[in-house]
């Protein structure tokens, strides 16, 4: 898998869309857990709804479909350490980081800006 | 007449645009990720509370619990779960769904 | 009270059908009758017997197979919706001239009149979307 | 197909949907075109982004898809003749009557809350 | 960096959050139901306009075209076709695609 | 220059296919290469066969099967999310355990690796979705 090495890319998971009413945010997931195996420069944003993905307590037993938030907690393992959520997004919909499953980064708006400009690769979900 | 909107109000103007059009005496519920319109100290929360004072506001509960909101949930905002949906779909005389 | 029921997505794309599956069969359990279920649009999706999910998740449309032949509901894809996507039983499969097709058990494919009669039979109409 | 006669409904077909970013206004009209044979009591709302679905001089060509907005124009010979748009969603949008493609009835927000109440069944699109 | 919009502004929130992210010499090409965003007169114009002063703001024109808006969009946006599409994903560096 | 493309929706409902299709021939036109597409989400149903769109409107899928087949492309379906969405090869059919395969031709079916490698080979990443 690695006839990619000595290339490597900064790349940035963008979440932008909450878990659960659409499959985006786990179908992302996946293709992060995946990426591990390439050993490139990746960081993760949660911003607009996408905050929402890392919101504790989810239980979807009722829903009757597979809670997969505590996958973020693997994400260590997975050597995924840059986890970054942008603080506007945070406060417009009433959240702090200690609604959050996982510790990250919080970034202002113009952090994110400048983040997005440093990355090689944006992929968008 | 009950309304059900399935949006995130962050993301569409679903919810507003029910808010908007939905008449006094109505019913809203919150399904899917409409639920999300239903949280305590959001940028929505003032209009969804100023509409609860003509309409009744309802949220399903697996999409509130899926999502780890329950404790996020704005007071005056009644959880139904399927069957409580079931029985507003025949409470009110037809749906209106803000797709 | 007699539900007609519209589906317009697709599978684990969007929980449309997770919602409608949900409310059906709370509406069954209180003894409601269940008209028709019309897929349309994406919804057509739905009724596609080769859908493989992961072992730890739910087989949406296995689900609505069982729950057809459980109640004898009515599970109608809309036909010219089903032909833009690519879902066709063997008679369809045949006129369109496709060497396969992929139907799943409890469905049927048939017009739009019958999203139109079951919207003047119903008691209840229910839309369930994006 | 008229076991249904005797029975007449009123059925509002609700249209928020701009045209070809999305299929869903296109298979819309294919409902309200076959419902014309139920010989019920039926009406359109244009409201929303539903309202581009009237826009005046749609040209497809480089897009490479059919243009529908003239079968619009033959709802008429349907017998669809209460087509109604939102007032308010016009001004949003920037549009006046003379951007659409037909001649409607505009109707105020409240004017459509009132509408929608009378109806007896809503199809959403 | 090219952004692309491909939703209206009326349904959803994404043409807002491009151009409150994007940054002074980044250019916005506004694509399938983007379009929208484009257009005179509507109440998005104002902030449409304030943002073309740091950033270059395009159209596609397939989809203004079959959208029948031609004759509405805002002066100082450029129509370009699915060649200029390309040409810009080749003159800025990398693309954000505001789903 | 190297194009990656991924694309998130299916055919006719979303116009997502429409405009990576309608991007991919310009790029070509201009003489740049294409590394692949990977299709992904919903965008697998853009490899089934099965469709019959009316008489007067494009074939999607058929015209990404002829522009592989013209230009070499590489048109490929990630397997998860066509396992969960019904889009199968012959190898996946069998291997499913299903009686009916239903991908069209110039597609290949493959893991989510080929879209990481996409995007660090390519020079420019474009994603087209909803």
């Amino acid at each position: 898998m690695e006839e990619t090495a000595g290339e490597i890319k900064k790349i940035m998971y963008v979440n932008r869309k909450a878990p659960y009413g659409t499959i985006y945010a786990l179908e992302a997931l996946e293709v992060v857990l995946i990426g591990a195996a390439f050993e490139q420069d990746v960081m993760m944003i949660f911003m607009d709804d996408g905050v929402f993905q890392l919101k504790k307590e989810q239980d979807t037993k009722a829903l009757g479909v597979k809670n997969f938030s505590p996958t973020y907690r693997a994400l260590e393992m997975y050597d995924v350490e840059k986890i970054y959520v942008e603080k506007e997004s945070m406060e417009v919909r009433g959240l702090t980081v200690d609604d959050l499953i996982i510790p990250v980064e919080v970034k202002s708006n113009e952090e994110v800006t400048k983040m997005m400009g440093e990355a090689d690769v944006l992929l968008n979900f | 007449m009950l309304h059900t909107v399935n949006k995130s109000p962050f993301d569409r103007h679903s919810l507003e645009r029910c808010l908007r059009t939905c008449a006094s005496g109505n019913a809203i519920l919150l399904i899917e990720d409409g639920v999300y319109g239903g949280i305590k100290g959001s940028i929505i929360e003032d209009k969804v509370k100023d509409a609860m004072k003509d309409v009744k506001i309802y949220a399903l509960e697996a999409d509130v619990n899926s999502r780890g909101i329950k404790n996020h949930i704005m007071d005056g905002i009644q959880l139904v779960d399927y069957s409580g949906f079931v029985d507003l779909t025949t409470e009110y005389d037809k749906v209106q769904s803000w797709l | 009270m007699k539900f007609g029921i519209m589906v317009s997505e697709g599978p684990y794309t969007h929980q449309a059908a997770d919602t409608a599956y949900n409310f059906i069969a709370a509406a069954l359990e209180k003894g409601h009758e269940i008209y028709r279920v019309f897929f349309y649009h994406d919804g057509v999706n739905n009724g596609t017997r080769l859908t493989t999910p992961p072992q730890d998740d739910r087989n949406i449309v296995k689900r609505w197979s069982e729950l057809a032949e459980k109640h004898e509901i009515d599970l109608v894809l809309c036909v010219a919706a089903a032909q833009r996507r690519g879902i066709a039983d063997a008679d369809e499969s045949k006129r369109n001239g496709k060497d396969a097709d992929n139907m799943a058990p409890g469905f049927r494919i048939s017009g739009l009149g019958q999203l139109l009669e079951a919207s003047i039979q119903a008691d209840r109409m229910v839309v369930f979307g994006d």
